[in-house]
């Protein structure tokens, strides 16, 4: 048959490099597997690739090209703002789109039926943190330390805020303060966390890299040494570094590429990662990637075809399907996931390992 | 009818640039206004031109007080004063120069180019008015530099050593020039100048300064009589 | 009480590392006329380079990031801003962003944009206890080592016949050159001299953020930037006295501010700024002789 | 001591100087006159060094100057006053004159001279720390003239050292100008008040329309019939 | 030297002959026309290349109203400006909350006040909206700041550009603070770029032909002397800086409906100083610098990314590739390159016309 043709429509340069990189190895490893299976409804896949530069606008410009080359799917970025102009060209031209755009809007109520998010929404990973330390860890009072350059940021510490009251009561968040991940300094929200009169079990830090691992520095620097838990935009351990010696710091991710995942499948997954580009995975996020793919084969081969109005019904009745970053679950109004489990990484004197898996129980998703 | 500054004083960190001057220019009279350097007289200028606010004084135009006007007040309401440096807008044309100094009209591009035009021509330097105002010699400089003055319709046209750099002969013609601008414009100048040949020449009148004080006023014969003033600032011209 | 000292301690700290890089922006503003964006690369390679060789002696690296920013420093002069002496401020200051786009650039694409990590001055990273209060050891050294700094080079400037000459080159650059002023040594060393201190600049900030990248001096050199022009432009000790005051600024609308309106932070800031420049144009404490008379 | 032969300097389309020559013997006085335009004090910037020359020769003690650095002008000995005066306008006064003694070494040899020139011009002294930029016009002109005796030159050049000064100050330069040249200094004058220069001057030059009209001793050519044609015959014909 | 007029003194405007006056107009207006017909030429070339180069294009169009906004008030005063982009972004908002569906706004910014929550103007009342927005603020924050100079008047304008960003970038309710907005309605084409780009153009050139524009231009050679001739600088900077301001927004209100989704981010450094140096590249104190600069590197970035993702060499099956990222140092070289031998931009400072009458005249 035919080959059939994904677009890639990422950061092949700039600033938003490093972040989508592992992505694309996971969704390239993907269709490699996948294509020497014999390829999806007898069609190898080809890659069209467009290098966005790391500038949104291009991505739309991407999604032309690769529909111009006839792209009958296309991954964008990770990340609302640098998917969604893209993916509502694609929307326009019947193309499906995908990403792991934590933000519920990267699918049917923003962007419109073809656009999927493989991730999960900021809002459930605020959820799932704030109980798992509320309830698991036993920890009684939080501080939200909230860098307040994103979208991501906000919604995960907002969420977290409105869930670890609903859990422990006004009282038990003790302060909560604001930075920019481009500040110099914390050293003022530093103090004002060490002038508290009693020093919160917990400090929750939604933040990335780099200002969000400096952040970290530096309140260790002064002295705090709580626990401080992030959401999955601080994935990876290329940025321990800037803390050594770092403990006492929790991470969601969606599967520990340190070789210790108690999912078999995922385990396996990064082994073949490791052999495939002759290093370990950086970040959890190639899972994300490589899942893309995969669902997209999946829908495709249930529904026999490529056109967008028979795979997306297809994605849309996907119940717990296993995908090897986890159950998958669509609906035709929510295109992302907020009960599907996730991993806690934790790491103790500057050691990264697996803790658990969790997965939320209430989400508010406005 | 007079630009008139009474009592002035003016300090600048403990130095007195001015001390207690007055000086009244009447609309068609030439004031020569000399002294030795540093006695105050750009100082003075700047003054009456609204570029320097007096410590101590007032300036009044025809009567009325200009207490905290700008500087384009002064030059639209017909003070006008040029610089030791001539200052020219060294990026536009020399018609942009005197354009840009009739934009305070209310009048078209098209008649404010006419206008310069004339003005240039009057100056004698019409075959200029395409030029860059950067790259014209010293004498066309100065020239231009009394043009755009004069497209203010100045009532008083105060000029800031405009010979300097100027050999006889073109001190002569600029002597010539400013008395006819007396009386096409009619209006009052004030001529600062250490040229003292162009000074006898053109002014009724002398007001001389030295160390920011009056030290003799009255006609050109009467001050060159005085002793004073011969010791303080003229040296081997006198004798 | 406490909480005062340690409210002044961190505005001093943030102020410090302000005022070193607004040093290094003033020193070449004074000798050139020069706002040099390009001094967020000289800091962001010099952190570069501490982190290349950070497997070895802090003297060794140390060493060889101030020499790559001084060399650096005095290159982009030779190359970039010589060729324009005579240009205006706004080109030159173009010129400077160009040079600055340029050597980022060149850091993403050969680098990469993803964060590097390291720990220049382990020794530092702890607090030390001063009656009860909390001071990491790191802020004291960067306010120590900005006073020391600052004191020698006003002594260097102001004092020493080189730094004559070399305000000389700033103001007339041909005049100088024709009483004897070997002006272009003298700016090259200026330059160099901004390297080093983009290099002190880039140990200090190393040791309190943990990673470099390409954007890594940025955001310190516009904030140092507005310092120096609010300090008084063509002046040393107002530069520092604008990176202080910045910083002490920033700290206390941080500490101050109610909680809703914290993310506005840099826009009162920046208010302030502006109503400082409206205040006094010519900055707070102007170079003699910047303002001409008439 | 300086010998320009056939010097040419252009500006863009401008020709300032279409192929002036002159000779200065040691310890001259040497003046230029001329109209405005005329070139002189492009020819005074070219043997400075400020002014490229587009053709000729400059040679002072037998070696041509041409496209050497700026800073060694005042090394080998020649210091300009140039026309615009040019101070240093943020630094101050006496920061100004120490700038002048920038190639010598003797602190103590520098201070006193610079007490001598206070002495001479009582206003500097008085305006010491001030900003030069704030200084009247011809307070700048005495500081510029002082600053450029400071460098102890060989040759020294003066572009209209009496503008802008007061009579009584103009005759104290020229009269600084016979001291000098009683200690041997070379001095090159460019002047608009020809009868002045004429007086101040062994020599004279006529430079008009950017070539040398006339020269020679200045007591001849002061009675010269061809003088006042040459300085003002172009002149007068320049203005339409 | 003396040609006695009698009527010197008098400054009447006095009338012409309507044929002169015509031919006068025509003449100057020149440029106008050379540069608008380029413009008009670009976009039919445009039409037959594909659809993303169509997207450059436009692209390229759109940030020529923001260039052509940033010259009118930078080019003529000679005053550093940072502050464009928040005008910009300002226009964009403005636009983009008055043409959105109530119904999107509904879904996307559900706090908004009830009126604004139901309003929805047709596109080109939402540009001119975004325009008279941008200006209305430009004139309140203009008034004092357009006495500031030089280096401090780039501080303040780049202070005002930030304030923009973080009140834009936290105003939750009223723009979704940093999340994306969605929902514009993406209009913007070839010809609706095209004709604003024109239009951009023709306001920029009736300015500079105002006496308005030559006092202003005669403050940026010199304030003192413009003082001293009666120039109110701050009353002639603002003007320029709100007629500027409106440009700006209105480039702003094209540029969100070009790319159907906004966010605070676009409007931020990497824009500002992009314009900033497309203005100087092609040379600050002229309109035609503004249109080459920006239309220059626009080409450039295109070819250069056109050369990363690789130029198939014909005859050979070779692909000519650059790496990727490599086209963006080669971007800043190249721009390095023009200003350090072109200080003055490309054009030098001189309008279209100029180069014709040089032409001809050798
Ligand atoms: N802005 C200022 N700051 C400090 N001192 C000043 C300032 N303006 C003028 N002065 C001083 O005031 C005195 C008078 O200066 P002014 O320029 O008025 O003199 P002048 O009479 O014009 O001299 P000249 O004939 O040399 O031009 C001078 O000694 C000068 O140094
Ligand atoms: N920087 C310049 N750019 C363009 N033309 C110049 C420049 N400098 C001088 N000129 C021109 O060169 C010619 C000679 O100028 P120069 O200054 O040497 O004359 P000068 O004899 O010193 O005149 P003045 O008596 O007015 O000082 C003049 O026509 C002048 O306009
Ligand atoms: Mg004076
Ligand atoms: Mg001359």
């Amino acid at each position: 048959a035919e080959p059939v043709k994904i677009g890639i429509v990422m950061s092949y340069s700039g600033w938003f490099q490093p972040i989508d990189a592992s992505t694309i190895n996971g969704a390239m490893l993907a269709i490699k597997e996948i294509n020497a299976k014999g390829g999806v409804l007898g069609s190898q896949i080809e890659v069209a690739k467009f290098d966005n530069k790391s500038e949104p606008p291009l991505g739309a410009d991407g999604a032309l090209d690769v529909i111009g080359k006839g792209a009958k799917a296309i991954l964008f970025p990770s990340d609302f703002d640098f998917g969604a102009p893209g993916a509502f060209v694609a929307q326009q031209n019947n193309v499906i789109s995908f990403s792991g755009a934590s933000d519920p809007k990267f699918g049917a109520t923003g962007i419109g039926p073809y656009a999927y998010s493989i991730s999960t929404a900021s809002q459930a990973q605020g959820a799932m943190l704030a109980e798992w330390a509320y309830e698991t860890k036993g920890w009684k009072t939080a501080y939200i330390l909230l860098d307040n350059t994103i979208a991501y940021t906000k919604s995960l510490c907002g969420s977290f805020g409105k869930r670890w009251k609903e859990l422990g009561g006004d009282a038990s968040l003790v302060g909560d303060d604001t930075f920019l991940n481009s500040d110099p300094s914390i050293a003022a929200q530093v103090s004002r966390i060490n002038g508290l009169a009693t020093k919160p079990d917990v400090i929750m830090l939604c933040s990335y890299a780099p200002g969000g691992p400096s952040a970290i520095r530096q309140l260790r620097a002064a002295g705090l040494d709580q626990p401080v838990m992030t959401g999955e935009s601080m994935d990876g351990d290329y940025w321990a570094g800037t803390v050594p010696g770092l403990s006492n710091f929790y991470a969601l991710n969606f599967g520990s590429f340190y070789s210790d995942d108690t999912d078999a499948e995922m385990a396996d997954f990064f082994k073949r990662y490791e052999v495939e580009y002759g290093q370990r995975s950086d970040a959890s996020y190639s899972l994300r990637g490589y899942s893309m793919i995969q669902a997209w084969a999946k829908a495709a081969e249930k529904a026999g075809s490529f056109d967008a109005d028979k795979v997306g019904p297809v994605l849309d009745s996907f119940k717990d399907e296993a995908l090897v970053v986890g159950p998958t679950t669509f609906t035709p109004e929510l295109h992302i996931q907020t009960t599907r489990p996730m991993t806690i990484v934790q790491s103790q004197d500057g050691k990264f390992s697996f803790v658990t898996k969790i997965s939320a129980k209430t989400v508010h998703l406005d | 009818m007079e630009l008139c500054a009474s009592d002035i004083t003016v300090r600048f960190a403990g130095v007195k640039a001015i001390e207690s001057v007055s000086v009244a220019l009447g609309r068609g009279e030439i004031l020569g206004l000399i002294g030795p350097n540093g006695a105050g007289k750009t100082t003075m200028v700047n003054v009456l031109s609204g570029f320097q606010r007096p410590h101590i004084g007032k300036v009044a135009i025809d009567g009325a007080g200009t207490q905290g006007r700008s500087e384009p007040w002064f030059a639209r309401n017909g003070v006008v004063r040029t610089f030791q440096a001539v200052r020219l807008f060294r990026g536009l044309t020399v018609s942009e120069n005197i354009e840009a100094a009739l934009s305070s009209l209310s009048i078209s591009r098209l008649s404010a180019r006419r206008r310069a035009a004339e003005l240039l021509d009057y100056m004698g330097i019409g075959g200029k008015a395409g030029l860059a105002g950067g790259a014209l010699n010293y004498g066309d400089e100065r020239r231009v530099g009394i043009a755009r003055a004069l497209a203010l319709s100045p009532k008083f046209l105060l000029l800031d050593e405009p010979a300097a750099g100027m050999n006889i002969g073109e001190a002569e013609d600029l002597s010539r020039l400013i008395q006819q601008i007396r009386r096409d414009f009619s209006c009052g100048v004030l001529l600062i100048e250490h040229n003292m040949a162009l000074v006898m020449n053109t002014c009724e009148r002398l007001h001389v300064m030295a160390s920011g004080k009056t030290i003799a006023t009255g006609t050109p014969d009467e001050v060159v009589a005085n002793q004073h003033f011969k010791s303080a600032y003229l040296g081997s011209e006198a004798a | 009480m406490v909480d005062l000292i340690q409210i002044l301690v961190d505005a001093l700290s943030v102020g410090g590392l302000y005022a070193l890089t607004a040093l290094g922006i003033g020193l070449i503003f004074s000798v050139m006329r020069l706002a040099n964006f390009a001094h967020a690369e000289f800091v962001t390679i010099a952190a570069y380079l501490l982190f290349a060789f950070s497997g070895q002696p802090l003297v060794v690296a140390l060493t060889i990031s101030i020499v790559g920013a001084v060399l650096l420093a005095i290159l982009t002069e030779r190359i970039a801003f010589r060729p324009l002496r005579n240009a205006d401020a706004a080109t030159m200051l173009i010129a400077s962003f160009a040079v600055s786009m340029f050597l980022q650039k060149l850091l993403v694409f050969s680098v990469g944009s993803r964060v590097k990590t390291l720990d220049p001055l382990p020794m530092l990273s702890g607090p030390i206890s001063f009656g009860g209060v909390q001071i990491s050891a790191l802020k004291l050294a960067t306010i120590v080592v900005c006073a020391v700094l600052l004191m020698g080079l006003t002594f260097f400037l102001k004092k020493t016949r080189f730094g004559l000459q070399m305000r000389a080159a700033a103001d007339n650059f041909t005049m100088s050159r024709l009483v004897g002023v070997r002006a272009n040594t003298v700016i090259a060393i200026a330059f160099g001299l901004s390297g080093f201190l983009a290099a002190v600049v880039a140990l200090l900030f190393a040791a309190q953020t943990g990673f470099v990248q390409p954007r890594f001096g940025l955001q310190l050199v516009i904030i140092a930037f507005v310092a120096t022009v609010i300090g008084g432009l063509g002046n040393l000790p107002g530069a520092a006295a604008g990176g202080f005051l910045v910083g002490i600024i920033s700290t206390l609308l941080q500490a101050f501010l109610p909680p809703d309106l914290r993310p506005f932070r840099e826009a009162f800031l920046f208010t302030a700024v502006i109503l400082v420049l409206l205040a006094r144009p010519q900055g707070l404490f102007p170079a003699r002789g910047l303002k001409e008379r008439v | 001591m300086l010998a320009v032969e056939d010097l040419k300097v252009r500006y863009g389309q401008i020709n300032a100087l279409n192929g002036a020559s002159i000779d200065v013997g040691q310890g001259e006085v040497v003046a230029i006159v001329g109209p405005n335009g005329a070139g002189k004090s492009s020819l005074l910037g070219a043997i400075a060094g400020i002014v490229k020359p587009a053709g000729g020769r400059i040679d002072f003690d037998g070696e041509n100057t041409i496209g050497q650095p700026l800073e060694r002008t005042v090394r080998r000995g020649i210091a300009l006053v140039p026309e615009g005066r040019h101070v240093f306008s943020g630094l101050t006064v006496l920061e100004n004159l120490k700038l002048g003694a920038t190639i010598r070494s003797s602190a103590a040899e520098i201070d006193a001279d610079i007490q001598s020139y206070f002495e001479i011009f009582p206003i500097l002294s008085e305006r010491r720390h001030e900003a030069a930029g704030r200084l009247s016009g011809g307070e700048q002109q005495m500081l510029v003239i002082a600053r450029a005796l400071l460098s102890n030159p060989k040759l020294l050049m003066l572009d209209e050292p009496s503008l802008g000064l007061a009579p009584k100050i103009t005759d104290r330069i020229y009269e600084i100008i016979e001291e000098i040249r009683g200690r041997g200094v070379t001095v090159l004058v460019v002047e608009q008040n020809a009868g002045r220069a004429l007086k101040a001057a062994d020599r004279t030059y006529v430079l008009n329309g950017g070539v040398v009209r006339l020269s020679g001793p200045s007591s001849e050519l002061e009675n010269h019939n061809d003088f006042e044609a040459a300085y003002f015959g172009l002149s007068k014909r320049k203005d339409p | 030297m003396t040609i006695v007029t009698s009527s010197i003194a008098e400054a009447a405007p006095t009338g012409s002959g309507s044929h002169t006056m015509l031919r006068d107009i025509i003449g100057r207006s020149a440029t106008l026309f050379i540069l608008a017909g380029a413009v008009l030429l670009i976009v039919l070339a445009a039409h037959l290349g594909d659809i993303v180069l169509q997207r450059r294009v436009i692209f390229c169009l759109v940030n020529l109203v923001a260039v052509v906004g940033l010259y009118i008030f930078m080019g003529n005063s000679g005053v550093l400006n940072f502050s464009s982009v928040g005008f910009m972004a300002i226009g964009a908002y403005t636009s983009a909350l008055l043409t959105m569906m109530p119904g999107m706004k509904a879904t996307f910014l559900p706090d908004l006040p009830a009126w604004l929550a139901a309003a929805e103007i047709s596109p080109l009342a939402g540009a001119f909206a975004a325009g008279g927005m941008a200006a209305l603020v430009a004139l309140v924050v203009g008034w004092p700041l357009m006495r500031l100079s030089g280096i401090g008047a780039g501080i303040a304008t780049l202070s005002l550009l930030i304030i923009c960003y973080i009140v834009l970038g936290n105003w939750n309710s009223v723009t979704g603070g940093q999340q994306s907005l969605m929902g514009l309605k993406a209009y913007v084409g070839l010809w609706t770029s095209g004709l604003w780009a024109i239009a951009a153009i023709t306001i920029a050139f009736i300015y500079q032909e105002t006496r308005f524009a030559i006092a202003l231009r005669a403050s940026r050679e010199d304030e003192v002397a413009a003082r001293a001739s009666g120039i109110h600088i701050v009353r002639e900077r603002l003007i320029a800086f709100v007629l500027g301001a409106f440009v700006a927004g209105v480039g702003g209100a094209l540029f969100g409906h070009f790319l159907g989704t906004l966010r605070v981010e676009n409007f931020y450094f990497d824009p500002t100083f992009l314009f900033i140096s497309m203005l100087v590249v092609g040379g600050m104190r002229s309109l035609t610098g503004a249109v080459a600069g920006t239309v220059l590197i626009s080409l450039l970035t295109e070819i250069l990314r056109l050369l990363e993702v690789g130029i198939p060499l014909p005859g050979t099956g070779l692909t000519l590739a650059a790496a990727s990222g490599l086209g963006d140092v080669a971007l800043a070289a190249v721009m390095l390159l023009i200003i350090l031998f072109r200080p003055q931009g490309i054009t030098g400072g001189r309008e279209a016309i100029e180069f014709f009458r040089r032409k001809n005249g050798n």
